[in-house]
């Protein structure tokens, strides 16, 4: 499909991006926590906002954005990477092993160094043997669910409170609090006033018992964007991935830079693991990863292959998620009367637009929603446990026509393309 | 190999890389074997042993189901999609021919027929939905269909609560058993084995064959090969992408329907909490082994299910975790696309040169002919 | 490949010896998943050690094809194993199948009773009436009135669990508030071997007022033990006494186990094996026979422990018969 | 300035190659090349397509390595692993396709390699205004490159190259896409890089051109250099015989053949694009037995226009009409089907399946018709006797039609897509740069094919950036710009020059 618009002379100087204001994602969350609050006051769903509820969104995003960071470093350089569930497993394994006979630390090291193995493996087959990126990521997945299960029954099996799926219990990951400042936001939390105690709550999370695996976590999120956006090495790294000709013609070696985005992005996966295996739970567990890998991919791509995208996207999914989990019945009955008043602004505004098709598609999925929840007090198990799939699947609906991803994302690049 | 005709020299290179690759993965797991210092030999001594009558029935059944998942897979890629959701796609039709099966509207072969039908409809809907958003919203029909997968769980769990029966004394659920007058018979192969081949292996056959048939026989085939060759010579030639998108994957998901129903008709009669899953993944394994041409589907069907039933044994008999061919399966899916590569740069030179060659000496004689005029 | 997966019989001088040779086909996770398979594999280990029976063990893969677990058997038999046990409700088809086609060969089969044949023992337990008893204890031990239940996937066998535990909650106090989550449904059977999910479940209960939560939720409920243990509330274990076989640093959260002693099925059936007689037939593990029951290990239900004795009295008298289904 | 660029010698040439050669599998690029380029000069490189200029350049510039041969760079062997070792070395290239990140600001793809001069900030930010300034090249540091027109993206290319400081530049092929006025301006951009004493190396195909701008002119035919000559000396018509041993076709239209059958008739084009429409109101005839030029600078609608014609473009609205028929509400294939034979800009990405042989290619875009497809099964022998019947009329050099379409030059490619386009009995050719980079025995095929039609009463629609093209061949010239025609001219009576002015907005109709 020729969607690509050739350039056009003559055309006078037009601002194509509107400049957000430098803050626009504090007041982004602040504003998606008041409509919360007002939700949860409608509704009566008071777990929507909890302490409890925005701490075990942490632990389930971590993981989903450490994911999504491996694959927005490969996938920056051009490389995409699928195996991404495949060196996350290989991290828990790290984490597990490592973890167990060395403590803590070490099995941060270990799942970082387990997922950069298989990092090393996709980086072979993509970018020196030039095999489709999907099918490497693909065979790294057998091959580390395959190594990881044999490794297991063989390292851990016999091992007190081991066996062949499981470690024995792992050293913690020290965490920090910050006493007398969580104490008082745990009182305004408990004062119910309108989306202070929301905030509250959001805040207290933040400062008690937060693991330093989340900060690292955090930090990483906030260096990525650092060295890729404002250094050099970043500026070269994204340059193979948007034109791999253009940057070889200029002397940057393309096939290095791919190579160590791919081992970073396999490290960050690994880290991923490690911190499912360390933090979200205590020991290294057979198919703990659940499809996590997917998941990031998924939240990366949401998030329009940028960080802050990506740590809204993982957002989303670990909230919906641990909300699911939480009072899955309640909570999600409440968020069904969010979507469906959310549906309702968007076909008005797409009404607005003369986008009539879209509008009226929009209003009926909305429609369908409020019968929804208007006809059920609580939502089964079976559908909480799909919520963040279907959420994610509706949210890209209907803004994947916005995502760019890097123009030579997936290509296959071979050395001397240049000119 | 310059010397040989085109077409022999592509058909020894399809062959070579293949070759190297279970070369490749042969040498790759007994070192991971030799370094973990379990019995190298013990461990390939079983599984090249050669199989008894009814394990070869059951290789056969393991590659029936492969193979469906394998065909499923492929029609996607021969467009450059990428169906992940097989998995998702043939539990929901299994649920839904087991269902209308159990039922038993009709009598006999025409429930069996039905029941097809039904599942090859209701796997084509569920994989026409990441057809359509890919076509209309441009949602990566990769995440597209992840996400379905995990929706297909939650779905098919809901509603089989619904239907179920319990048998009694089993601590598992399952839709109502399917009648005896519409089953599948098998077929015993040799005498004596107690595990009969599933009758599905025709059909499997089949749709093999349709498959081969319809892709590069019919025009429709090679619209969708060229949509997946290029899209955009595709669009300039004619073809209307967003529609051979969506129907590539009603198509995938309409063959992914069919990868439970050997087992359903053949085995389980029912779909219950204990129905196998994972089918899916397999698929694309194999639909990548097999370079998504139906014989060589069907050879990495036949090598999956030898590998893991010969391997089904290594714990009881030698000690060592079947999870090694784990190991094997995927390295030789990684191998294979190392070597189809390796082989296919090969080729392209190969095929330069004897274009150059053959330029160049027409070229020559034509001078010749200049200088005798 | 190591010396705990296929251990043989005691090589000991003095060692009692037997001829028997028992095949163990554990489901999904094998010995050491600190579940059920670690139960059976207990049972096994005492008659291996009593009798001087031999054994070789195998375990089933995830989602594997049912002809897989048929094979399984087949090989076991082949190979002259005698008697068989199959641990899981899984194996039912597969055990039917093949006891039909090895008559001599005898086989045990744990949470099924689906296969009638002369040569295949069905040994089943009352889950809900051990679950009916934590039930209790949870009641009592609550002092927000309310309680949870997590369990790993939802199948029957763990509704079961479910069932007698609101049950014995409400039999305490009925106006007692039972939250109940499952982790996954199947076939996806990540429910099992989530611990991380089981923290978030057991955390959501626990933030949400509850301050007991049970779970049936297998390698995923040393998450609940981990959420209970850092909020100061209590978890209830189960299949095996998880005080004992749990981290130290989670145990003072472990209120008490549901035991469902899969170990003593194991070993009675094998020590009737080693007797010359291979049971057949249904053998019902409840509270008559001590087959379920709780753990007092810890000693936090001690003050309990009149109540829920009476409670199990009027079980086994049958004045109070508890549901299989919630 | 690199510093391992010394001030050159007063004797030494700035480049000097010696016996340089290269083979590629099955074809030799390369073979006892020797040139000398002397600072100060503009030095052009001409040759036949195919001759081997683009590899020789990008064995200077470090991208693939020579086989055999030495290079010279201010008096100093040198020997170059990749373009970093060039850029050290003082040389700069532009190559014959753009080589930016459209995604990337015009800082990003100009400090891209270079961070280490200026870093990646300020500094940078404002010595590239300073070279800007200094040359007149008015670049806007901050704006992305996919919104700059093709003569900014040039401007660009060179202003990289200024950028790290090089002392030789090459420039491959660097007006294929300009219009006369803006060639202009890039030549004085060149005289002034000359007299600072940088030597500059430029390769054309526009033998015009090369005249006009080269100190030195170096010929290039099968990879060897045949002579080096002054411009003084010889005339286009004596270079051209130097590349190609024969004389030169060139594209002149016989007596007219037009009719008074309208075959297509176009009305009220229209295309929204996301600032201005990328169509405007575009409207007009073609008779059977008529070309109709369409001339503008790349970017002004010309693909778009064709696209819509042709139905690739479903939001274009407006009247389409196929010899009475009205096309409006059909699909592409429909289109095809009615009669419209297309030869796409750009046939990698639009005419070819690359990886397919030769005879499914011949299929591509006829897959409803005979007598390659019979009742919806393709038929494998009579697509194979038809491309046999290709190969002959257009010989095209292939061994067979077996070959993959991607393992011929582009010139056979081409050759195959027209007669593949001819082979439906069209009775309209969209024929969108159907010589570009094609090399000169080739285009006068193409070119005979298209008369011998047009005298047969096919009416072609002819897109072409080449003007002299595009006036040889067309019986009436439709300017495009911003989307809307903006004048016709009469070809026997325009010159590229009054083209030229209208492409740009520059002069008014004829
Ligand atoms: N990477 C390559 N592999 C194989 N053959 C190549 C490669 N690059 C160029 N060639 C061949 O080398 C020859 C010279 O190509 P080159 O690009 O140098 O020609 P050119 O003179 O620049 O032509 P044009 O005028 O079309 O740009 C051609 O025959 C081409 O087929
Ligand atoms: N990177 C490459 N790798 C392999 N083969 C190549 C490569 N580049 C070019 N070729 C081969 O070189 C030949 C001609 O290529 P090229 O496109 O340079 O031809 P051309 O005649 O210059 O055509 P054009 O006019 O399109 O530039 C073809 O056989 C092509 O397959
Ligand atoms: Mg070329
Ligand atoms: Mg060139």
């Amino acid at each position: 499909m020729s969607t690509t618009t050739s350039p056009r002379p003559g055309t006078p100087a037009k601002p194509t991006k509107r400049r957000l204001p430098r803050w626009w994602w504090l007041g982004a969350m602040l504003g998606v926590l008041f409509v919360v609050s007002v939700l949860e006051v409608v509704t009566g769903a008071d777990d929507l906002a909890s302490s409890g509820t925005v701490r075990a969104t942490l632990i389930a995003l971590v993981p989903i954005m450490l994911a999504g960071l491996g694959g927005l470093w490969s996938e920056r350089a051009g490389i995409v990477n699928i195996g991404l569930e495949g060196m996350m497993i290989l991290g828990t394994y790290g984490a597990g092993f490592f973890g167990y006979h060395y403590g803590a630390w070490a099995g941060i090291a270990g799942a970082l160094l387990m997922g950069a193995l298989g990092g090393l493996v996709h980086a072979i087959a993509t970018v020196v043997f030039g095999v489709d990126h999907i099918i490497s990521g693909v065979a790294i997945n057998i091959i580390a669910l395959g190594a990881v299960q044999y490794l297991a029954s063989l390292t851990f099996a016999g091992l007190p409170g081991g066996g062949s799926t499981q470690s024995p219990k792992l050293e913690n990951v020290p965490s920090v609090t910050i006493g007398p400042l969580s104490d008082a936001l745990g009182d305004l939390e408990g004062q119910d006033i309108f989306f202070l105690s929301q905030l509250a709550a959001v805040l207290r999370a933040m400062v008690t018992n937060l693991s330093l695996f989340v900060l690292l976590a955090f930090a990483l999120l906030l260096l990525t964007y650092v060295v890729l956006w404002r250094t050099t090495f970043g500026l070269r790294l994204r340059s193979v991935g948007e034109s791999p000709s253009a940057a070889e013609s200029l002397g940057v070696a393309v096939l290095r830079y791919k190579f160590s985005a791919v081992l970073v992005s396999g490290a960050m996966a690994g880290l991923a693991g490690g911190f499912l295996a360390m933090v979200a739970s205590s020991n290294y567990r057979d198919g703990q990863t659940g499809g996590r890998g997917y998941i990031g991919l998924a939240a990366m791509i949401f998030g329009n292959w940028r960080p802050t995208g990506l740590l809204a996207g993982s957002g989303l999914f670990g909230y919906t998620e641990s909300v699911g989990l939480r009072q899955g019945g309640t909570s999600v009955h409440a968020l069904l009367l969010g979507v469906g008043v959310l549906a309702m602004g968007l076909a008005a505004y797409q009404l607005y637009r003369r986008n009539v098709t879209q509008a009226s598609v929009i209003l009926g999925i909305g429609a369908l929603v409020m019968v929804v929840w208007a006809s059920i007090d609580t939502v089964p198990g079976d559908f909480t446990s799909i919520t963040p799939y279907v959420i994610t699947l509706l949210v890209l609906a209907f803004a994947s026509q916005r995502l760019r991803m890097p123009a030579a994302d997936g290509q296959i690049y071979r050395k001397g393309s240049a000119g | 190999m310059s010397g040989l005709s085109p077409r022999l020299t592509r058909l020894l290179l399809g062959l070579s890389a293949p070759v190297l690759a279970l070369l490749a993965a042969f040498a790759i797991t007994s070192l991971v074997l030799i370094v973990a210092g379990d019995p190298v030999g013990g461990v390939w001594g079983e599984i090249l042993t050669l199989p008894e009558t009814r394990n070869l029935a059951n290789i056969l059944n393991n590659a029936t189901v492969l193979y469906l998942s394998g065909l499923a897979v492929a029609v996607g890629f021969r467009m450059n999609l990428f169906n992940i959701g097989v998995d998702g796609q043939y539990r929901v039709a299994a649920f839904v021919a087991a269902v209308v099966a159990g039922e038993g509207w009709l009598p006999g072969a025409a429930n069996i027929v039905l029941a097809i039908a039904a599942a090859m409809l209701a796997g084509a809907a569920w994989a026409g939905i990441a057809g359509v958003l890919r076509a209309s919203r441009g949602v990566s029909e990769v995440i597209a269909t992840i996400m379905l997968n995990f929706i297909a769980t939650g779905l098919v769990a809901f509603f089989l609560r619904k239907v179920a029966v319990r048998e009694a004394g089993s601590n598992t659920i399952g839709t109502k058993e399917i009648p005896e007058g519409s089953r599948i018979p098998g077929f015993e192969i040799g005498d004596g084995s107690t595990t009969e081949v599933y009758g599905f292996i025709f059909i499997a056959a089949l749709a093999g064959f349709a498959y081969w048939f319809v892709l590069n026989r019919t025009r429709f085939g090679f619209e969708l090969r060229a949509t997946g060759a290029s899209t955009t010579a595709a669009v300039a030639s004619g073809i209307n992408v967003k529609r051979m998108t969506i129907t590539a994957m009603l198509i995938s998901g309409g063959l992914a329907g069919l990868v439970g129903l050997p087992i359903l008709f053949g085995d389980a009669y029912a779909y219950g909490s204990t129905f196998q899953s994972g089918l899916g993944f397999a698929g694309i394994a194999i639909a990548l082994l097999g370079r998504n041409n139906p014989i060589g589907i069907a050879v990495g069907a036949l090598l999956f299910a030898f590998l893991d039933e010969q391997s089904n044994a290594l714990q009881i008999l030698v000690g060592v975790s079947p999870d090694i061919v784990a190991i094997t399966q995927g390295v030789i899916v990684l191998t294979v696309v190392i070597s189809y590569e390796v082989v296919r740069r090969y080729g392209v030179r190969l095929e330069q040169q004897r274009v150059a060659g053959a330029l160049e000496q027409e070229h020559r004689s034509a001078a010749e002919q200049e200088t005798s005029a | 490949s190591d010396d705990t997966e296929s251990s043989t019989g005691t090589d000991g001088g003095d060692a009692p010896s037997s001829d028997v040779k028992v095949g163990m086909a554990y489901d999904v996770g094998g010995r050491g998943d600190q579940s059920f398979n670690d139960s059976a594999a207990a049972g096994l280990d005492q008659a291996m050690e009593e009798f001087g029976m031999e054994s070789q063990e195998s375990e089933a893969e995830d989602g594997e094809a049912e002809a897989a677990r048929e094979e399984r058997l087949r090989t076991f038999a082949d190979a002259g194993y005698d008697p068989i046990i199959a641990v899981g409700f899984a194996y039912g088809p597969s055990v039917g199948k093949v006891s039909e086609e090895y008559p001599d060969v005898h086989f045990a089969i744990i949470d099924d009773s689906s296969v009638e044949a002369d040569n295949v023992a069905s040994l089943v337990f009352a889950e809900e009436q051990g679950s009916f008893l934590v039930g209790a204890a949870a009641a009592l031990e609550s002092e927000t009135d309310q309680v949870g239940f997590i369990g790993g996937v939802e199948t029957p066998l763990i509704q079961k669990f479910e069932a007698g535990y609101v049950a014995g909650a409400e039999a305490v106090n009925p106006d007692i508030q039972v939250d109940v989550t499952y982790l996954t449904q199947a076939p996806d059977f990540s429910g099992f071997a989530d611990p991380a999910k089981g923290k978030t479940a057991a955390q959501g209960m626990f933030d949400n007022g509850a301050d007991v939560v049970y779970h049936a939720a297998g390698g995923s409920g040393g998450g609940v033990f981990e959420a209970a243990s850092q909020s100061d509330n209590w978890a209830i274990g189960v299949d095996s006494d998880q005080y004992e076989t749990a981290d130290s640093s989670v145990q003072d959260a472990i209120l008490t186990s549901m035991l469902k002693n899969v170990n003593v099925a194991v070993f009675e059936y094998l020590s009737e094996v080693n007797d010359g007689t291979f049971p057949a037939g249904i053998t019902t593990y409840d509270l008559a026979v001590d087959g379920v029951g709780y753990s007092t290990s810890g000693g936090f239900v001690d003050e309990y422990t009149d109540q829920l004795d009476e409670f199990k009295q009027q079980i086994i008298d049958g004045e109070i018969t508890v549901s299989t289904t919630p | 300035m690199s510093e391992t660029a010394p001030a050159p010698a007063s004797s030494a040439p700035a480049v000097r190659l010696r016996g340089i050669g290269k083979r590629f599998p099955g074809v030799i690029a390369n073979d006892d090349i020797n040139i000398d380029v002397e600072p100060g000069t503009i030095h052009a490189v001409v040759g036949e397509n195919g001759a081997g200029k683009s590899t020789l350049m990008k064995i200077l510039y470090g991208v693939q390595a020579p086989d055999s041969g030495t290079i010279e760079i201010n008096g100093r062997p040198v020997s170059l692993g990749s373009p970093a070792d060039a850029i050290g070395h003082g040389v700069g290239m532009v190559f014959q396709h753009f080589m930016l990140a459209d995604n990337f600001t015009v800082l990003e793809n100009v400090v891209l390699g270079a961070e280490k001069l200026h870093g990646i900030g300020a500094a940078a930010r404002a010595e590239i205004m300073r070279i800007s300034d200094a040359y007149g090249l008015d670049i806007e540091p901050d704006r992305l490159v996919e919104d700059l027109g093709v003569g900014a993206r040039q401007r660009v290319e060179i202003l990289k190259v200024l950028y790290r400081g090089a002392r030789i530049i090459i420039l491959d092929e660097p007006t294929a896409v300009l219009v006369p006025q803006e060639v202009d301006e890039l030549f004085d951009n060149l005289r002034e890089l000359k007299a600072e004493g940088l030597a500059v190396i430029f390769i054309s195909h526009k033998l015009d051109e090369v005249l006009a701008v080269a100190d030195t002119i170096t010929v290039v035919r099968r990879g060897t250099t045949v002579a080096t000559v002054s411009p003084d000396e010889v005339d286009s018509r004596q270079l051209a015989e130097l590349m190609v041993g024969s004389e030169l076709p060139s594209p002149s239209t016989e007596s007219s053949t037009v009719t008074d059958t309208v075959t297509l008739s176009v009305r009220g084009l229209r295309l929204r694009g996301e600032g201005r429409p990328l169509l405007d109101d575009v409207g007009f005839e073609i008779h059977a037995g008529e070309v109709l030029g369409i001339a503008g600078v790349e970017g002004n609608g010309q693909a778009e226009l064709v696209e819509a014609i042709m139905g690739m473009r479903p939001a274009a609205t407006g009247a389409v009409e196929l010899a009475g028929r009205d096309l409006t509400k059909t699909s592409t294939r429909q289109r095809r089907e009615a009669g419209i034979g297309y030869v796409p800009e750009d046939r990698h990405r639009h005419g070819l399946l690359l990886d397919s042989p030769l005879w499914e290619n011949r299929v591509l875009g006829h897959q409803s018709r005979e007598p390659v497809v019979r009742r919806g099964l393709i038929d494998r022998r009579a697509a194979r006797a038809d491309t046999q019947r290709i190969i002959e009329q257009y010989d095209v050099r292939t061994p067979g039609t077996d070959v993959l379409a991607g393992a011929l030059s582009g010139g056979n490619q081409q050759k195959l897509i027209v007669g593949r386009e001819m082979s439906g009995d069209p009775i309209l050719l969209i024929a969108a740069h159907p010589t570009r980079g094609v090399d000169v025995g080739a285009q006068a095929g193409i070119w005979d094919h298209i008369r011998d039609a047009r005298r047969a009463g096919l009416a072609v629609l002819l897109i072409s950036a080449d003007l002299d093209e595009l006036i040889g061949l067309s019986d009436r010239i439709e300017v495009i710009l911003r989307g809307r025609l903006v004048g016709s001219f009469d070809p026997s009576q325009v010159t590229p020059e009054q083209l030229g002015s209208a492409m740009t907005g520059a002069g008014g109709a004829a």
